[in-house]
């Protein structure tokens, strides 16, 4: 049992732990984290050894309890891969200086040992619209989401602005379910947006259930996460990603060789840290030139996705024409863009 | 409109199951907190056993043993072995979840065969789904909706038209009374928990096999508390427990309906309002107060027969 | 030739934990016999009676029915041979009809709804004499129409032998003579018949021969022809016991409680008590004589302050005491015993000790916050020494494991040890043995010599007369007149009783 | 069942009690491995992991300490109600609102000197949590309704309506549009002592005065009698539906407590997952511990232990945290299974042999 511990201790082997929300096999968000964590491993090979937590709850003395488990197993670095986390991770920071936490969706670091990360998902999202706007024929979008808040409202609105980039006409409908993972709710979701005519839908939650109700129904989906299309390959065209691995690889070799300053990471397309899924044969071809380009732009740090002018669906203009939202200002965002309907808050 | 009655039925049917599961144990008078454990046990064996084989019965039958088998640790520990139910619902619960996502750690994501997938898909019954509005809504849908019509209709018919029912209930209502009147007390509590086990079981997977029919692991997602607060809901009564598992249904997805259609509602409140509805239901029952409306008289109690 | 033994056990032991309830007991029972089991509380007659029933599993010994040698392992096997059991406590399902009741367990056809059964059921009443409507719900029925439902029970499971458990002690006169009735006609069709009873005059009555168990030992078999009451009371005891009830008499009487004009309404809004109105005197022991649920129950709650009373004035000692809380009224010093038909219901908690019984209606007359058991479990010995109460201890053994006349006796004890200037006691005597019951009028007669006033409920008609020095008659909530018992007759109180008004 | 014979046992002197009852539950240990090792788990690692990731070290000592101290507090709320036979599976909803009520007396008056603050915190739990058990309270007292349904019921309503201020109204303007209820100020956070944060001193403190106040005051004698039975209760004089509205007061009040706590202490903010299911394992701890206050707080213990040791084995032995579950909920079952054989004592029946005429 515990001897193996000793291990974690020798001189060329760092011990990481991951912390995870859901289950590695959960087919969604966490699933695509532990993608991040086995390139680690594979990377690495045997100079590191990894440890994983999963189904932590969002509560403190739980997620403490994991981090306190794993530094005893001799970890040098954590990960911590949900919001909720932040708070327990910033005290162990205090608590073990000699330890690295990284953290994923959080807003909090500090400059010795607390480093957070996350990505522009607005630029696939906004490449997935592109799709969707160019692929539906009632002019109609869908976007299943768990809680109407500043991350989720991004997403929708980087689709929306994508959709009528290609499509001035469409419109962008928006539920949510108040959950991130209830599978049952978010297909029953996905269903009531394709009664009132939508035919492609979009998601911003974990599980593959609103893919399957497009299925069921013979027109398409946007998925999330990572790459679902076994779920529902009739219906299924893209989906923006994660490429978790490509901060976690240079981040952790630079903390295993001692020059990580915590920093506040923001990966994009252009690091590939954000990605669109190979898209599948059910994306026109003139969506799929569409989409290359404005990748391209993407990569080349020619494109922001924010760019004025945008209304609110209130007509207010939100970012004035010529004038574009960096990251700090997209975080702020706290209203749909016109042409979506979604209760806001 | 009768498009969404319809999707009423499909988010009712998991419901429907569960609630006259755990009906049928109450009546028995055990309180099986584990429900949303038994669900989750049922979708999962359910899925696997559809997923492996390609055969609809056989999935069926995976998700009936699997409640069954669940149900029945719960049996030998609070009739044979007299342990609190309320306490062994809630580590079945724990046992059931942990079971059922470790059992589908290799099927994650996987799609059912097409050939289960098939058994159901939606089925027109000749002349009554030709009947307006109603036809459409209740009988256009597949074939296990169709088997939850049945269950209610037989578990109404078994609670107050058979001998076995009226026993049943005798054993739920006054155990000694029941014992005494020759009735074999513990056979009846196992033979119905279990049942009312494997129900849940089915329950668990229609969400598994019908309504998302890739293995996802958080299917159940609370509904099997649902279940038991519906068992209230409906007085102890099948035909009751029908109309409140399809309303139920109906209100985790109104809230959806509305939005899609552009009406700001408040999620969180219509996230509510099953909760708040069991709880005026319960107040308004007890009010009435009427005697055939209270839950089953030795409901919880254990029974021993040297007892008194 | 020797008539068939329906019953025979021999050599039967029981013990629960420590307690022996049975021990080498033998009995023997015929066909066409009524047979009578007698002992003193906690003799262990239930408990063999159970162990015939299928409920209780004997340690050692051995069953026979009609000859064959049984093991029961449930009550089915025993009604499987016929055997029929009337608990004292009724065993029936209260949300069900009769007919219902009727039906449970029983195996003859697989749906409910049969005409058959009604039929039957009439056949069943017509010859017996019985009555009852099979669509009534059990919570609606009087305890004599539940008893009457046991009893078509057993008998439409066509019971051979008939086992009942003190079925005579909430019946009334008329009642008991019908149930005497059907006993004898079941005698006559050869069905073997067990009563238990701790009224020896019933004992008398019915019985052909008489089996007495004394502290879990059968003691003798005896034919009833050949023995007298003394006898059995001495086999019973061990020792011969006073049978005479006294009825002292005290010069001295003030007016204590004064009742005017009483109305109660029940929770239906019927009149249950309709403007009563007595007195009742220091020294005095007022009887109240009525058929079950004439208003007994609500005059006695009335009194105590635990019901709401719709019109009317109670005076106690000429201050008005309606509307006040039950515990102004204890703090008065109005004490009351009342035992409803459920001993443990009301009165005493059956899961707590005799200590914290004791001190259920005065602890909160000490001071502060905290409790001091040490001054309650004093007086409960005093209680248990002064009352023979039979206890292994008075700390940490709950009241509901003792037998139901050292219950009473707790009870009983408790409300006198207050020294109360009115005691009202309901039924105080039910289901006691006779030397208990003597123990408990020795009680009352003491306190009444002591100036309380008594208010005492009963349904023995001789007891009342006996022990009381007036009789109140109620019938239908009403009063139907007050009587000294010197200058009336049975006759005439049962009269009264059925709703004739004599003044 | 025919061969075998089932008494009860009575009478059983204390020391019998405790010996029978180490028996039971190394058994039911003895037994759970069985069953974890056919999962193909070695046992004797898994139960020695699961004892070390709760005890091994001062740090998950503490671990476990900060678990068990809100076990504890909501079980003695739990054990009160369940004293007067009030099924109260609200814990998780009191908890919630307790916090609530306490984040919103650290959010809105953290200008106050800090030990006032945190006094007015705990006494806005205390009343939230009371406030949420006494409304089922009040309408079994007046109605006579079902309790265990309402209460559970009222924990999905308190819990969605904290998600709807973390989402909504109480959403930290300065989180970047992260849904999250703002930090409370150092002010509104317990202070530690001996490592532990000042709860496990409360903890003690409160098992130590609901063992009294059952046992030993007039109050809880009378929660007693009401548990027992109402109409006696009512015949001894005691003012019942006062008795129960103080008794949810107390037993929701406790776990408004922990609520508080629990969001000063742990959290240092209020959050939809606080409550982190205390509110259920506290009625199997209450049961386990048979309503005993005293032993109640071992039992929290040997909980905290089992939940802390079961967490760290998906760490340490790559145990898949559902196997964790499922290992614990295999201990629970053997040792709910185990408590029979403290009540009961199984012979064999004697074949009796045929009667010689
Ligand atoms: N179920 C039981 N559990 C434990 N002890 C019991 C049980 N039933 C009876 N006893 C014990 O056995 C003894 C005999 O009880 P039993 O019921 O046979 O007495 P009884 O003769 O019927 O008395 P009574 O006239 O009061 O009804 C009692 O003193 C009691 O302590
Ligand atoms: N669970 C129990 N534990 C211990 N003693 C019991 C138990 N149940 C009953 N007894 C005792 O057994 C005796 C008989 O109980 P039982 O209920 O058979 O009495 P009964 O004859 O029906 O009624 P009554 O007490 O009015 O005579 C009582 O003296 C009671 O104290
Ligand atoms: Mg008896
Ligand atoms: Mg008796």
């Amino acid at each position: 049992g515990g001897e193996q511990g000793g291990d974690g201790k020798d001189e060329d082997v760092t011990t990481i732990g991951f912390i995870y929300i859901g289950s590695k096999t959960d087919g969604g968000y966490t699933q695509a984290q532990h993608l991040g964590t086995t390139a680690v491993e594979d990377y690495f090979g045997e100079k590191v050894k990894i440890l994983t937590a999963e189904n932590i709850e969002e509560e403190k003395t739980t997620v403490k309890t994991a981090a306190v488990n794993m530094i005893s197993e001799g970890a040098s670095i954590i990960v911590g891969t949900s919001y909720g986390f932040m708070d327990a991770l910033e005290e162990c920071a205090q608590e073990y200086p000699e330890v690295t936490f990284l953290h994923f969706s959080g807003n909090k670091m500090n400059d010795t040992n607390f480093g957070n990360y996350f990505g522009a998902m607005e630029e696939p999202r906004y490449l997935s619209g592109i799709i969707a706007g160019l692929k539906t024929e009632t002019n109609k979008l869908g976007y299943v989401a768990a809680f109407p808040y500043t991350e989720v409202l991004i997403g929708i609105n980087a689709f929306a602005l994508g959709a009528q980039s290609v499509n001035p006409d469409v419109e962008v409908s928006v539920v949510y379910i108040n959950s991130w993972n209830d599978p049952a709710n978010e297909k029953i979701a996905a269903e009531s947006l394709l009664a009132q005519g939508c035919d492609v839908i979009a998601q911003h939650c974990d599980s593959a259930g609103p893919q399957i109700a497009a299925e069921e129904k013979g027109v398409w989906a946007v998925g999330y996460n990572l790459d679902s299309r076994d779920a529902a390959p009739g219906a299924f065209l893209t989906a923006p990603i994660w490429h978790h691995d490509k901060y976690l690889v240079p981040t952790i070799e630079k903390v295993i060789g001692g020059t990580y300053v915590p920093e506040s990471y923001y990966g994009t397309m252009q690091d590939g840290y954000v990605d669109l899924a190979e898209m599948s044969d059910l994306v026109p071809e003139e969506a799929k030139t569409k989409v290359e380009e404005i990748a391209q732009q993407m990569k080349d740090g020619t494109f922001k996705v924010f760019s004025g002018e945008i209304k609110d669906n209130q007509g207010n203009v939100v970012v004035a024409e010529g004038e574009s939202l960096d990251r700090a200002g997209i975080w702020q965002i706290e209203y749909l863009v016109e042409g979506v309907t979604g209760r806001d808050n | 409109m009768g498009g969404f009655f319809a999707a009423v039925i499909i988010a009712g049917t998991p419901l429907l199951f569960a609630t006259i599961g755990e009906l049928l144990t109450q009546k028995a008078g055990n309180m099986n907190l584990g429900v949303e454990g038994l669900m989750m046990m049922g979708a999962v064996c359910g899925f696997i056993a559809g997923f492996k084989t390609g055969n609809a019965g056989l999935a069926l039958l995976g998700a009936i043993a699997a409640g069954a088998v669940g149900s029945l640790i719960y049996a030998f520990l609070t009739i044979t072995l007299r342990a609190n139910q309320q306490v062994t619902g809630l580590t079945l619960t724990m046992f059931g979840v942990g079971f059922a996502k470790f059992a589908g750690t290799n099927v994650m994501g996987s799609v059912l065969p097409a050939s289960v997938k098939a058994f159901f898909t939606k089925i027109e019954i000749p002349l009554l789904s030709k009947i307006p509005y109603i036809g459409e809504i209740f009988f256009s849908q597949d074939v296990f909706v169709y088997f939850g019509y049945i269950i209610v209709l037989l578990a109404y018919l078994y609670l107050n038209k058979t001998k076995n029912g009226l026993n049943l209930r005798a054993v739920g209502e006054n155990a000694p009374a029941a014992d005494a009147s020759g009735i074999s007390v513990n056979l009846y509590k196992y033979i119905h928990v279990i049942i009312g086990g494997a129900l849940c079981g089915l329950g668990g997977a229609y969400l598994s096999l019908v309504t998302i029919p890739v293995w996802q692991e958080n299917v159940v997602a609370g509904r099997g508390w649902i279940a038991v607060a519906l068992v209230i809901f409906a007085s102890w009564k099948p035909g009751k427990a029908m109309v409140g598992a399809f309303v139920f249904g109906g209100l985790s997805i109104l809230g959806f309906r509305l939005q899609s259609m552009g009406i700001q509602v408040s999620q969180y409140l219509i996230d509510m309002l099953p909760y708040v509805a069991t709880v005026i239901i319960v107040i308004i029952s007890t009010r009435k107060n009427r005697k055939e409306d209270m839950p089953p008289g030795w409901l919880t109690l254990p029974y021993f027969r040297e007892d008194r | 030739m020797e008539p068939v033994k329906a019953i025979e056990m021999k050599g039967i032991s029981k013990a629960f934990g420590s307690v022996m309830a049975n021990e080498n007991v033998s009995l023997t029972v015929y066909n066409g016999e009524i047979h009578a089991l007698l002992g003193e509380n906690g003799a262990g007659k239930s408990t063999l009676m159970n162990m015939l029933s299928g409920i209780y599993t004997p340690d050692s010994g051995f069953i026979s029915i009609q000859g064959e040698q049984v093991q029961f392992t449930s009550p089915k096997d025993s009604i499987a041979l016929g055997i029929g059991m009337i608990h004292q406590h009724f065993k029936l399902v209260d949300v069900m009809t009769a007919k219902e009741n009727i039906m449970l367990g029983d195996k003859r056809s697989f749906f409910t709804k049969s005409s058959d059964l009604t039929k039957e059921i009439r056949a069943i009443c017509d010859k017996y004499g019985l009555d009852i409507d099979p669509d009534k719900k059990v919570y609606e029925m009087s305890v004599g129409e539940k008893q009457t439902l046991e009893i078509i029970k057993v008998l439409y499971r066509g019971a051979k032998i008939l086992i009942m458990d003190e079925p005579t002690a909430v019946l009334t006169p008329q009642e008991i003579a019908r149930l005497f009735q059907i006993m004898r006609s079941m005698k006559q069709q050869g069905c073997a018949i067990v009563i238990i009873t701790h009224k020896l005059g019933e004992v008398m009555e019915i019985s052909d021969r008489v089996t007495v168990l004394r502290k879990g030992r059968s003691l003798d078999t005896v034919n009833t022809g050949e023995v007298d009451m003394n006898t059995l009371i001495e086999m019973m005891v061990g020792k011969a016991v006073d049978m005479e009830i006294n009825k002292e008499k005290v010069a001295d009487k003030q007016k204590l409680l004064e009742v005017d004009n009483l109305t109660v309404e029940n929770a239906e809004h019927k009149n249950v008590l309709e403007e009563i109105s007595f007195t009742l005197y220091g020294g005095e022991i007022l009887g109240v004589a009525g058929v079950a649920g004439s208003g007994q129950k609500e005059i006695c709650e009335a009194i105590a302050g635990l019901t709401p009373v719709k019109k009317g004035r109670i005076f106690f000692e000429g201050e008005n005491i309606i509307g006040k809380s039950p515990r102004d009224i204890i703090k008065k010093g109005i004490r009351m015993g009342f035992i409803p038909e459920d001993r443990l219901g009301m009165g005493l908690v059956g899961n707590m000790d005799i200590t914290d019984n004791v001190m259920l209606k005065d602890y909160h007359m000490q001071r502060g916050i905290f409790l001091n058991r040490a001054e309650s479990a004093e007086k409960a010995e005093r209680i248990v020494e002064k009352l023979d109460i039979l206890t292994p201890s008075v700390r940490n053994y709950p009241v509901k494991k003792l037998s139901g006349g050292n219950i009473q006796k707790v009870l009983l004890g408790r409300e006198i040890d207050s020294e109360p200037k009115v005691l009202i006691t309901a039924y105080p005597v039910r289901g006691l043995d006779i030397g208990a019951s003597h123990k408990i009028y020795d009680l009352l007669n003491e306190q009444k010599i002591q100036g309380v006033g008594v208010l005492f409920i009963g349904e023995d008609l001789d007891v009342l007369m006996h022990l009381c020095d007036r009789v109140m008659v109620f019938c239908g909530g009403k009063v139907m007149g007050t009587v000294e018992p010197d200058s009336v007759s049975k006759e005439e109180i049962g009269l009264m009783m059925a709703g004739e008004k004599i003044s | 069942m025919k061969f075998i014979t089932i008494s009860r046992r009575d009478d059983i002197p204390r020391n019998r009690i405790v010996l029978i009852r180490i028996l039971a539950i190394l058994l039911s240990i003895a037994f759970a491995g069985i069953v974890i090792m056919a999962l193909g788990y070695n046992p004797l690692a898994v139960f020695r992991q699961m004892i070390k990731g709760a005890l091994g070290g001062k740090i998950r000592l503490q671990q476990t300490a900060l678990k068990a101290v809100p076990l504890i507090i909501t079980t003695m709320g739990i054990i009160v109600a369940f004293k007067m036979k009030f099924w109260n599976i609200g814990g998780e909803g009191q908890i919630m609102m307790g916090a609530m009520a306490a984040s919103f007396v650290a959010l809105n008056y953290s200008h106050l000197p800090k030990t006032l603050l945190l006094i007015l915190m705990a006494l806005a739990s205390i009343v939230a949590g009371g406030l949420w058990a006494f409304i089922p309270a009040i309408f079994k007292a007046k109605l006579g309704t079902n309790e265990t349904i309402f209460t559970l019921m009222l924990n999905y309503i308190a819990i969605k309506f904290v998600t709807f201020l973390q989402y909504g109204p109480w959403k930290d303007p300065t989180s970047q549009g992260y849904p999250k209820v703002p930090d409370f100020t150092a002010k509104a956070i317990l202070p530690n002592v001996f490592g532990v944060h000042i709860g496990w001193i409360i903890a003690i403190i409160l098992v130590i005065v609901t063992y009294i106040f059952i046992n030993h005051t007039k109050k809880g004698y009378e929660v007693t009698v009401v548990g027992e039975s109402v109409d006696t209760a009512r015949y001894a004089g005691i003012n019942i539906q006062s008795v129960i509205i103080v008794t949810m007061l107390i037993s929701g009040g406790m776990c408004g407590l922990t609520g508080m706590i629990q969001a000063s202490a742990i959290e240092k903010t209020l959050t939809a997952s606080l409550s982190a299911n205390y509110g259920f394992s506290a009625i199997t701890t209450a049961w386990l511990s048979r309503l005993n206050a005293v032993a109640a707080f071992f039992v929290c213990i040997c909980f905290a232990i089992l939940l802390q040791g079961g967490a760290s084995l998906q760490i340490t032995m790559n145990i898949p945290a559902a196997v964790a579950d499922m290992i614990q909920g295999i201990i629970l079952f053997f040792v709910l299974g185990s408590e029979f054989f403290l009540q009961y004592k199984v012979g064999f029946r004697k074949r009796l042999a045929k009667e010689e005429a």
